[in-house]
C-alpha cells in the first residue's frame, strides 16, 4: 500500500529529470556540443571525491533552506522570506561568533542559537502581521527580504559590526578557529565535509520526528490538509501559524551557517543572498519530505557544482540553471497530475476491493 | 407543439465517478407546463442528473431530448440556448459583484463596446416586477440574505429566457414564509407555460407543489407517482426512496439520571451584522438523556453547536458537569470528554487526503490512544482504528486508505465511531446519519442507545424528524434562534413537529 | 604544446603557457572592469601566443565554488591563473597554497602567498587626475560623481576625484551619489537610476560627471548626452571613448580614468612566459602607469597640462592622494 | 456617485499637495515638488506600475501571479535582443512577446494542470532567470558591444517630449517658492517634462484596464473567473479561456514593463529588474487590486526612489521623514474620527517618533529611504488588510465540473 504510493511519487521527479535532460540535450546539440561528452563529464566529475564533498556541503545549505520552506508549506504557509531570515541570522551569528572567545562547543552552540533566534524573530514579524492584521505572509515576507538587505548593508558599512576582513572586503569580524565548525575530510583529503552537514542530518531527523511523531506535528499537518477540519478538531490556527512561522524562521536562520562556520568565517558582502529561493524549489522537488528534500538538495547541488566543470569545457554554466528550472516546472506539474490520478485510482480501487468482498460501498 | 411531446426526456443516462456510479440507467420524462419533483436520498444522484441535463457534466451513456429534439450539451451555454436554466443546490453567486452583474453574467447586453448597464437594469426590473421577485440591481450580493440570493438565482434563470427551470433543493435554506413566496412564484411561472424540475428532501413540500414525482434510489429511477391522481403519503415516498420500511430509531426505557452534564444559560450568538442568530437560550442535558433540537435549517442550530464547541464567539454561560467552560478553547472542551459530530463532514470532520488512522486522531490527538500528550502513538491509534472499522462496520479494505476514497456513509461511520470512543460524557451531534444507508443508520442508532444507557448525554440535531423523535428524550423547537416550543417525543408526530418548526402551530408539551 | 600545424602562420608567436582567467559573477562584457582584464588577456594571446581559458563564478558563488573553479584551472595545468575581483581573495589564498608551483594573480586584493601576484591599483591617483580635468573643464564650478555600490573600493575613486578637483578649484561643488548600499548587488545594474541621479546633478548645475558604477555608468552617459553640448562625462576603468557599446556617447566622453587592469594582466602573463612571475604586492599606480587617464578624445587636450603636472607631482611624492 | 468620487480624489490631491508644500517650505527643499522629481518619479513608476497592472489582470481572473518578476526579466531580455538588431520599437514588441510567453507558461501550469499558483509562479521565476542568462551568453557574447551578461546597445530610443510652452513657465513659477502655488506648478510641469511615450502608453493602459475590466462584458467575465468561477462556469462562461487570456496578458504587461527598463537603459543586463516584479505585486495589493490605487502605489515607490537618487546634498531623506510623519498624522486624524482609535493612536505615536528623528538628526543614511517604500507597504497592509477586498477566488484552483 505505502510502497505503491511511494512508487507513484517517484514518477514525478524521474519525469522531471528525464525531460530536463532531453531538453538540455536539444540545447546542447543546438550549440554544437557533444551531448554524450557533456553528461558523462558532468557525472565523472560529480563523482570525484572532492566534487562529492563540495556537493554534500552545498546540499547541506540547500537542505536547511528547503526544510525551512517545507515546514511552512506543510500547513499552507508560504515563507518566501527565508532569504531575509537567513542573511540576518548569518550576520548576527557572524557578529556574535566573531566576538566570542569561548571553547568550541559553547561558542558554536551560542552561534547557532543566535542565528535561530534572529531568523525566527524576523519571520515572527510576518507571523504577527498575518494573525493580528490579516496580511498575507507571501507579500509581507517579500517586503521583509528587501528590508533585511538594507539592514545588513547598514550594519556592515555604517556600524562597528563591520570590519575590513581583507582588502576591499567588508564583513563581520573573522570568527576565531575555535568558533568554527570546519568539519571532517572524509571523502577527499583536501576538502572537508562541513560540520554542519552532520548537524543538518540531525535537523532533518528532528523535522521528520516532530512532524510525524509529535502531536504538534500532527496539528501542523492537519491544518495543512484542511484548515476548517483542523479548527473544528480544536487546533488553534493562529497559534499554529505563529509557531510554525517561528520554527520556519529558526531553521531559516541556520541556512547561512554551514558556509559561515565551515568556510567563510565572516559574513561579508559577497555572501550569497538568494539561497531562500533555491530552498523553495527544492522543497517543491522533495515534496516537503525530508528524504525527498535531501535528494532534491543533492541533485541541485550536483548541478551547481558540475556547472563549474562545464564552463571549463566551454559550455555556459547557466545550462544547469535551465535544467533546474525545467526540473522544477515539470516536477510540480507531474506531481499534480499524479496526485489527482492517485486519488481516483484509490477510490476506484477501494470500490473494487469492496465489490470483491461482496459488499457495496 | 403537440400535447404529448415531453419538455424533457432523459433516456438511459449513466454516469460513473471513480468508485461511484452516480447515475445508472436513469429514465425521466417531464411534461411541459408542470412542476416535476425528483426525490431521493442524499447521494442518490439527483444533482448529478440535473448537472447532466444542464450541460455541466457529460453523461457516459444516454440521450437527452428537449421538446422532442435530441440534443447533446457540451457546456451550460448549450443548455441555456435550449431554454434550460438551473438554480443550484449551493448558491452560485459572486459576493463582490452587484446583483445586476451576477444576473447578466454570460448574457450581457452591450452598447457599442461597453456593457449596457442601463438596459440590463431595465430588463431586470421588468422581469422582477413581472414575477414578484423584488431585488435592488445595484446592491452588493455580499450584503444580501439568503431569500434575496434565492431570488437572484431565479432571476438569473429567467433573465436568460429559460422555459425549463431546474431548482436543486431551493428550499433547504429558506424560512417557511420564504418557501411560500417561492412556491407562489413557481405556480405563476407554471401558469406562464414554464416547466419546472424541483428537487427537495422535504416530502410534504414536494407533495404540495408537484404535479408529478420521480423517485431516484442509488442512482436509478425507481418510479413515478402523480399526486393528483394517486393517493401518496410522505411515508410512501420514503419507502420508495430507501427501498424498505423505514427503520424506527426508537429508544426504549428511561435512562435519564440526576447528574446535569450540560447546563447552558442565556447563550447568545451574534451574526456579523449584530443581529442575534442564537437568542438568549437556556437548557440542560442530564446524564443518559438525549436532547433533540428541531428546526428548519438556518434557524441557529449550527451556531448553537459551534458555540458549545467554542468555535463561535458567544455570550452566556456553559457549564459542563458543574465546570464553567464558557471561555474554554475547543481543544480543552474536547479533552473534557465532549464528542462532536459536525454538520459538514468533508469540511469539518475529515482530512480527506490523510489515511483513516490519521483521521481517527483528529480532534482526539491530545489523548490516548492517539498520543501521550506530546508524542503520537501511531501503533495504538491504528489498532483503535481497526476496532472502529470493525465495530461500526466501516467498509474499507484497510486503515491506510485515504479518507476521500470512502463513500459518504462509511466516512460518517468512521466519524461516529471516533467521536463515541474514549467514553465521552457528552456528544454533540449534527445529522449523525445523514446520507448513509439504512443498515448503517440502524447500527449508529444502536450505538447511541447503548451509550445513552451507559450515561452519555447527547445534544442531537437532525433534519430527519423520525430520527429526532425516535431518539430524543426531550425535543425543543428552535425558530429564529430561540426555543419556541417543547415537544414530547412519545406523543408528537413528525407532521406536528414540522408545523411547529415553521412557527405555524403549537405542539403539546 | 606549441602548434605543429603546418598551416600556422610563421610569424604568429606561440607559447606553451596556458592562462586561466576567472571572472566573478556573470563575467566579461561589462564594458569596463572585466573587459579591461579581458583586453590584457587578449593582447597576451596575440602578442605572446599563449593559450587561454576563461571562466566565471556565476551568481551566488561562494568561497568554496570559487576555490573549486581556481583548483580546476590549476589542476588542468593553467599557469598563471588570474582571478579578477576581490571576491576571490579567500579562495585564491587556499588554492595558491595547494599549488605552490603555479603562479597566481588577483586583481584588487592582497593575498599573502609566495606564488601570488597582487594586482592592486591606486585608483585614487587616477581619479585625482580626472578630478583635475573635471574641475578644469567645468564652467559652472559644479561637478558630480556617481558610484556603484557604496564600498571602500569605490569610495577611493570618489576621494581621489574630490581631492583632485579641489586642488584646481577649492570652492567647487561636488555632488556624489551611490546607486546602492553595500551588499545590494543590483547597484551595478541600474543605469536608469544612475541616469536619474546624473540628470538631477546636471539640473542642479553640474556640467561634468564621473561615474565608477559598472553597468550603471551607462545611465550617466545618457544623462550627459541628453543635457547636450557643454556637459561632459568621464568614464572609468577602460578607455570608454573607444568602447563599441558606448559609441553613441563618445562625443561626450571627455576622458576616462584608466585602471590598467589590462596592463596588469598582460604583465602577469608576460612574467610567466618570461620565467619571472610577478609576486607580492604589485601596486599599479601612476609611477607604473597602472592608472592614468585617456586621451583618445582630443577634447581633453586643453586640460592635459594640468593633469600631467598633477601626475608628475604625485609620482614625485609632492602630492599624496587620500583613499578615504 | 461619480461626483462624490471626484470630490474625494480632489480632496486627497489637495491634502497631498498641502503636505508636500508644508514639508518643502519647512525643509527649504525645492526638490520635493520640482518638475524634475515628478517627471523622474513617473519614469520610475512606469515599470512598477506595469507590473502592478499585470498583477491586477491575472489576480482579477483568480490567478495569483508571483511570477511577475520572471516575466519582467523575459521582457528585458526580449527588448535587448530585438532592440539591438532592429531598434527600440522592435525591442518593445519582443519584450511583450517574451513576457506573454512567461504568462502563458504560468497559465499552462496553474490553469490546465492546476499546480498551486504560488509554486507555479516561483517556477516561472526560476526558469526565466536561467533561460535569459543562458541566452545572453549564447546570443550576446560574440556581438560587438555585448557581453555574456548584457546585450549590445539597443538602437534608438522611444520618443519622449517636453512641452516647453507649459513646462517652462511653470518651472519658473516653481522656482519662486510660493506656498502651494509653486508646488502645484512643479507637479504639473513635471507631467509635461521629458514625458516618455511609454509613460503615456502606461497611463493609457491603466485607463483602458479600468474601463475594460469594470465596464465591458469581457471584463465582467474575466472578473467572474476570479470571484466565483463555478458561478461563471454554470452560466456558460468559459472560465479557463478567460484565465488563459488574463494571465497571458498579465505576462505581456510585465514584459512591457521589463522592455521599458531595457529600452530606457538602452541595454539589457542580467538582474536589471532588481525585484521590481515583486514590488509591482506589492503595489497591486496596496492598491486593493484596482488600477487607481495600484498606480498611486507605483508613483509612491517611484517618488521615494527619485528623492533618494537625486539627493545630492543628503537632505531629501530628512524631508521624506517629515513628509511621512505628516501623512501619518493626517491618516491618524481620519482614523480617530472614524473610530479606529487604537490604530490611529499608533500612527500618531509613529509620526511623533519620526518628527523626533527629524528634529534630532540632520542627516540620515540612504538605507532609510531605501526601505521606506517597503515599510510603507507593510504599514498599509497592516492597517488596511481588513478593508482590502481581493478577488474572492484569488489563488483557488478551478476545475470544470468540480464543486468548491
Ligand atoms: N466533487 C467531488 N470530487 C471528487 N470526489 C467527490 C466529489 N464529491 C463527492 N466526492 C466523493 O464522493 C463520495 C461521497 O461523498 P458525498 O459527500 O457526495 O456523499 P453523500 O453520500 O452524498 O453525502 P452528503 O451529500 O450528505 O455529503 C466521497 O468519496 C467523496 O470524496
Ligand atoms: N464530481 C464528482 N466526483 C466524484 N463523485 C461524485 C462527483 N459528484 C458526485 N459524486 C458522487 O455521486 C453520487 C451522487 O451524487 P449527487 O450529488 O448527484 O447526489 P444527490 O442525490 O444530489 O445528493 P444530495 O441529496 O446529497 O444532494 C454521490 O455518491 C457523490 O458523492
Ligand atoms: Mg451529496
Ligand atoms: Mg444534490
Amino acid at each position: 500500500m505505502n510502497f505503491r504510493r511511494f512508487g507513484i511519487s517517484l514518477i514525478a521527479p524521474l519525469l522531471g529529470v528525464v525531460i530536463s535532460v532531453a531538453v538540455t540535450s536539444v540545447i546542447l546539440v543546438a550549440i554544437n556540443a557533444n551531448v554524450g561528452d557533456v553528461f558523462s563529464s558532468m557525472i565523472r566529475y560529480g563523482t570525484s571525491p572532492r566534487a562529492m564533498t563540495l556537493i554534500l556541503n552545498l546540499a547541506t545549505t540547500y537542505f536547511l533552506s528547503a526544510l525551512a520552506v517545507a515546514i511552512g508549506f506543510k500547513m499552507n504557509l508560504f515563507n518566501i522570506g527565508v532569504n531575509g531570515q537567513y542573511v540576518l541570522g548569518a550576520v548576527a551569528a557572524g557578529a556574535v561568533a566573531g566576538a566570542l572567545t569561548l571553547p568550541k562547543i559553547p561558542s558554536v552552540i551560542i552561534t547557532i542559537l543566535v542565528a535561530m533566534v534572529v531568523g525566527a524573530a524576523w519571520a515572527g514579524i510576518a507571523a504577527w502581521l498575518k494573525v493580528a492584521r490579516g496580511v498575507s505572509e507571501v507579500i509581507s515576507t517579500i517586503m521583509l527580504n528587501f528590508i533585511a538587505i538594507a539592514i545588513i548593508s547598514y550594519v556592515i558599512v555604517r556600524t562597528s559590526v563591520g570590519h575590513e576582513t581583507s582588502l576591499n572586503v567588508r564583513g563581520t569580524k573573522e570568527i576565531a578557529e575555535s568558533g568554527m565548525l570546519r568539519g571532517l575530510a572524509l571523502l577527499d583529503e583536501g576538502t572537508k565535509i562541513y560540520g554542519f552537514f552532520f548537524i543538518s542530518i540531525f535537523i532533518g531527523i528532528a523535522y521528520w520526528f516532530i512532524l510525524n511523531r509529535t502531536r504538534f506535528g500532527y496539528d501542523l499537518r492537519a491544518t495543512g490538509h484542511s484548515a476548517s477540519a483542523a479548527r473544528t478538531s480544536g487546533i488553534d490556527a493562529r497559534r499554529m501559524t505563529v509557531v510554525t512561522m517561528l520554527l520556519s524562521g529558526a531553521i531559516a536562520g541556520l541556512v547561512g551557517l554551514p558556509y559561515l562556520l565551515g568556510e567563510a568565517a565572516s559574513y561579508n558582502l559577497n555572501f550569497p543572498t538568494d539561497w531562500g529561493f533555491t530552498g523553495i524549489a527544492i522543497a517543491l522537488l522533495g515534496r516537503n519530505n525530508p528524504v525527498g528534500i535531501a535528494v532534491g538538495a543533492l541533485l541541485w547541488a550536483f548541478l551547481d557544482v558540475a556547472s563549474g566543470q562545464l564552463i571549463l569545457e566551454g559550455i555556459p554554466r547557466e545550462i544547469t540553471t535551465i535544467m533546474q528550472g525545467l526540473i522544477v516546472i515539470v516536477v510540480v506539474i507531474s506531481y499534480e497530475i499524479v496526485r489527482r490520478r492517485q486519488l481516483t485510482t484509490e477510490q476506484t480501487r477501494v470500490a473494487k476491493a469492496l465489490e470483491a468482498q461482496g459488499v457495496s460501498a | 407543439m403537440s400535447q404529448n411531446v415531453a419538455a424533457v426526456e432523459l433516456k438511459g443516462i449513466w454516469k460513473r465517478f471513480p468508485g461511484v456510479i452516480a447515475n445508472s440507467d436513469i429514465n425521466l420524462k417531464v411534461e411541459p407546463g408542470t412542476v416535476h419533483a425528483i426525490v431521493g436520498e442524499n447521494g442518490a444522484g439527483k444533482s448529478t442528473l440535473m448537472k447532466i441535463l444542464y450541460g455541466m457534466q457529460k453523461p457516459d451513456e444516454g440521450t437527452i431530448s428537449i421538446n422532442g429534439t435530441e440534443l447533446s450539451f457540451a457546456s451550460p451555454s448549450d443548455a441555456i440556448d435550449a431554454g434550460i436554466g438551473m438554480v443550484h443546490q449551493h448558491f452560485m453567486l459572486a459576493d463582490n459583484f452587484t446583483v445586476l452583474e451576477n444576473i447578466v453574467l454570460g448574457s450581457e447586453p452591450r452598447k457599442g463596446l461597453s456593457l449596457n448597464f442601463d438596459k440590463a437594469r431595465a430588463d431586470i426590473s421588468a422581469i422582477s416586477s413581472e414575477n414578484g421577485l423584488e431585488v435592488d440591481p445595484d446592491a452588493l450580493v455580499a450584503d444580501l440574505g439568503v431569500g434575496d440570493r434565492q431570488r437572484i438565482e431565479i432571476l438569473k434563470v429567467l433573465y436568460r429566457g429559460a422555459k425549463i427551470l431546474i431548482l436543486d433543493e431551493p428550499t433547504a435554506v429558506l424560512v417557511p414564509h420564504e418557501v411560500h413566496e417561492l412556491f407562489d412564484t413557481l405556480r405563476d411561472l407554471k401558469k406562464a407555460g414554464n416547466t419546472i424540475i424541483f428537487i427537495s428532501h422535504k416530502l410534504d413540500e414536494v407533495l404540495s407543489i408537484a404535479d408529478e414525482i420521480t423517485v431516484i434510489r442509488r442512482g436509478t429511477t425507481v418510479g413515478s407517482v402523480n399526486p393528483h391522481t394517486q393517493e401518496v403519503s410522505a411515508q410512501d415516498l420514503a419507502v420508495m426512496m430507501v427501498g424498505s420500511e423505514l427503520p424506527t430509531p426508537e429508544t426504549r426505557g428511561d435512562t435519564i439520571r440526576d447528574e446535569v452534564v450540560l447546563a447552558v444559560e442565556n447563550l447568545t450568538v451574534l451574526a456579523s451584522g449584530g443581529k442575534p442568530i442564537v437568542d438568549n437560550i437556556s437548557f440542560q442535558i442530564r446524564s443518559g438523556e438525549i436532547l433533540g433540537i428541531a428546526g428548519v435549517e438556518g434557524n441557529g442550530q449550527a451556531e448553537i453547536l459551534d458555540a458549545l464547541m467554542g468555535l463561535e464567539n458567544s455570550t452566556g454561560t456553559v457549564h459542563f458537569k458543574k465546570e464553567d467552560i464558557s471561555n474554554m478553547s475547543t481543544r480543552n472542551r474536547r479533552e473534557l470528554g465532549i464528542g462532536f459530530i459536525p454538520e459538514d463532514r468533508h469540511r469539518q470532520a475529515l482530512l480527506l487526503t490523510a489515511p483513516l488512522w490519521e483521521n481517527r486522531m483528529l480532534g482526539h490527538q491530545t489523548l490516548a490512544p492517539n498520543s501521550n500528550g506530546f508524542l503520537l502513538t501511531p501503533g495504538a491509534a491504528k489498532d483503535d482504528t481497526k476496532r472502529i472499522v470493525e465495530e461500526f462496520d466501516v467498509r474499507t479494505p484497510g486503515i491506510d486508505v485515504l479518507a476521500s476514497a470512502l463513500s459518504g456513509g462509511n466516512q460518517q461511520k468512521l466519524i461516529v465511531g471516533r467521536e463515541m470512543s474514549g467514553e465521552p460524557k457528552l456528544l454533540i451531534a449534527a445529522h449523525p446519519t445523514r446520507g448513509i444507508d439504512v443498515g448503517a443508520q440502524a447500527a449508529i442508532w444502536d450505538h447511541l442507545r447503548h451509550a445513552r444507557e451507559a450515561g452519555l448525554a447527547v445534544l442531537l440535531i437532525s433534519a430527519d424528524l423520525d430520527e429526532l423523535i425516535g431518539l430524543s428524550d426531550t425535543i425543543k423547537v428552535l425558530l429564529r434562534g430561540a426555543f419556541v416550543a417543547d415537544a414530547n417525543p412519545a406523543t408528537v408526530t413528525p407532521e406536528q413537529l414540522g408545523t411547529a418548526m415553521t412557527g405555524a402551530g403549537k405542539v403539546s408539551a | 604544446g606549441s602548434s605543429g600545424d603546418a598551416s600556422a602562420s610563421a610569424t604568429a608567436p606561440t607559447s606553451s603557457v596556458k592562462v586561466g582567467m576567472a571572472y566573478d559573477q556573470d563575467g566579461k562584457g561589462d564594458g569596463s572592469f572585466n573587459d579591461a582584464a579581458y583586453a590584457g588577456l587578449s593582447k597576451a594571446q596575440t602578442d605572446l601566443g599563449v593559450q587561454i581559458k576563461e571562466v566565471n563564478s556565476g551568481s551566488s558563488a561562494t568561497d568554496a565554488s570559487r576555490e573549486e573553479l581556481l583548483t580546476l584551472l590549476a589542476q588542468d595545468g593553467y599557469n598563471p591563473v588570474i582571478a579578477v575581483g576581490f571576491a576571490y581573495s579567500t579562495a585564491l589564498g587556499n588554492v595558491a597554497a595547494k599549488f605552490p608551483d603555479t603562479s597566481f594573480a588577483i586583481v584588487d586584493s592582497v593575498v599573502d602567498q609566495p606564488n601570488v601576484g597582487n594586482l592592486v591599483f591606486a585608483a585614487e591617483q587616477g581619479s585625482y587626475l580626472t578630478g583635475v580635468i573635471a574641475a578644469s573643464a567645468s564652467k559652472s564650478g559644479h561637478i558630480g560623481f556617481i558610484g556603484g555600490m557604496e564600498i571602500d573600493l569605490i569610495k577611493a575613486f570618489e576621494a581621489g576625484y574630490v581631492q583632485g578637483a579641489k586642488s584646481v578649484n577649492p570652492d567647487i561643488t561636488i555632488d556624489s551619489k551611490y546607486m546602492g548600499a553595500a551588499g545590494d548587488n543590483t547597484a551595478w545594474n541600474v543605469p536608469d537610476k544612475a541616469k536619474a541621479a546624473s540628470a538631477a546633478m546636471i539640473g542642479n548645475g553640474a556640467d561634468v560627471i564621473y561615474a565608477a558604477a559598472g553597468g550603471s555608468g551607462l545611465g550617466m552617459f545618457q544623462a550627459v548626452k541628453e543635457a547636450g553640448a557643454g556637459h561632459w562625462a568621464i568614464g572609468v576603468d577602460s578607455d570608454q571613448y573607444t568602447v563599441p557599446a558606448l559609441a553613441d556617447y563618445k562625443d561626450f566622453i571627455l576622458t576616462s580614468m584608466l585602471k590598467r587592469v589590462d596592463v596588469a594582466v598582460y604583465d602577469t602573463i608576460k612574467g610567466v612566459v618570461d620565467g619571472a612571475p610577478l609576486v607580492g604586492i604589485q601596486n599599479f599606480d601612476l609611477s607604473k602607469d597602472g592608472v592614468g587617464y585617456a586621451t583618445s578624445n582630443s577634447a581633453v587636450e586643453p586640460y592635459k597640462a594640468a593633469a600631467d603636472k598633477a601626475a608628475a607631482d604625485i609620482k614625485a611624492g609632492t602630492i599624496t592622494v587620500n583613499t578615504k | 456617485m461619480n461626483i462624490m468620487r471626484q470630490q474625494r480624489l480632489l480632496g486627497i490631491f489637495g491634502v497631498a499637495i498641502a503636505i508636500l508644500s508644508i514639508t518643502r517650505t519647512f525643509t527649504h527643499n525645492p526638490d520635493l515638488t520640482s518638475a524634475v522629481t515628478v517627471s523622474q518619479a513617473l519614469g520610475f513608476a512606469v515599470p512598477i506600475g506595469l507590473a502592478g497592472l499585470a498583477g491586477i489582470w491575472s489576480e482579477r481572473a483568480g490567478v495569483v501571479n508571483i511570477g511577475l518578476e520572471g516575466m519582467m526579466i523575459l521582457g528585458t531580455f526580449g527588448a535587448g535582443w530585438a532592440g539591438y538588431q532592429w531598434g527600440a520599437w522592435a525591442g518593445l514588441l519582443a519584450g511583450i512577446v517574451m513576457g506573454a510567453f512567461g504568462g502563458l507558461l504560468l497559465a499552462i501550469a496553474s490553469v490546465t494542470f492546476g499546480v498551486d499558483q504560488i509554486i507555479a509562479g516561483t517556477a516561472v521565476n526560476l526558469l526565466a532567470t536561467g533561460l535569459t542568462k543562458f541566452l545572453a551568453i549564447l546570443l550576446f557574447t560574440d556581438v560587438v558591444g555585448g557581453g555574456q551578461a548584457q546585450s549590445p546597445p539597443i538602437k534608438g530610443t522611444l520618443p519622449s517630449f517636453t512641452i516647453e510652452a507649459i513646462s517652462s513657465p511653470l518651472i519658473a513659477l516653481h522656482a519662486k517658492d510660493i506656498f502651494i502655488v509653486s508646488d502645484v506648478a512643479g507637479v504639473v510641469a513635471g507631467l509635461f517634462f521629458h514625458l516618455s511615450i511609454l509613460t503615456v502608453i502606461t497611463v493609457a493602459l491603466f485607463v483602458f484596464t479600468a474601463w475594460l475590466l469594470w465596464k465591458t462584458r469581457f471584463g465582467l467575465r474575466l472578473r467572474s473567473a476570479g470571484e466565483n468561477p463555478w458561478a461563471a462556469d454554470s452560466l456558460g462562461v468559459n472560465v479557463n479561456r478567460y484565465k488563459y487570456m488574463a494571465v497571458t496578458f498579465s505576462g505581456l504587461l510585465a514584459g512591457l514593463g521589463g522592455a521599458y527598463l531595457a529600452i530606457a537603459a538602452t541595454i539589457y543586463r542580467n538582474g536589471q529588474t532588481a525585484g521590481r516584479g515583486f514590488i509591482g505585486l506589492a503595489t497591486m495589493i496596496f492598491g486593493n487590486w484596482r488600477p487607481g490605487g495600484t498606480g498611486a502605489g507605483a508613483i509612491m515607490f517611484g517618488y521615494i526612489d527619485t528623492l533618494r537618487l537625486i539627493d545630492s546634498d543628503n537632505k531629501n531623506v530628512r524631508g521624506l521623514i517629515l513628509l511621512g510623519a505628516l501623512v501619518l498624522f493626517v491618516i491618524a486624524a481620519a482614523m480617530i474620527r472614524t473610530s479606529r482609535r487604537a490604530t490611529g493612536i499608533g500612527f500618531l505615536l509613529l509620526g511623533g517618533v519620526m518628527i523626533g528623528g527629524f528634529m534630532a538628526a540632520s542627516n540620515f543614511p540612504p538605507e532609510v529611504a531605501q526601505v521606506a517604500p517597503y515599510i510603507t507597504t507593510l504599514l498599509v497592509l497592516a492597517t488596511a488588510s481588513q478593508n482590502l477586498r481581493p478577488p474572492a477566488a484569488d489563488g483557488v484552483p478551478f476545475r470544470k465540473g468540480e464543486g468548491h
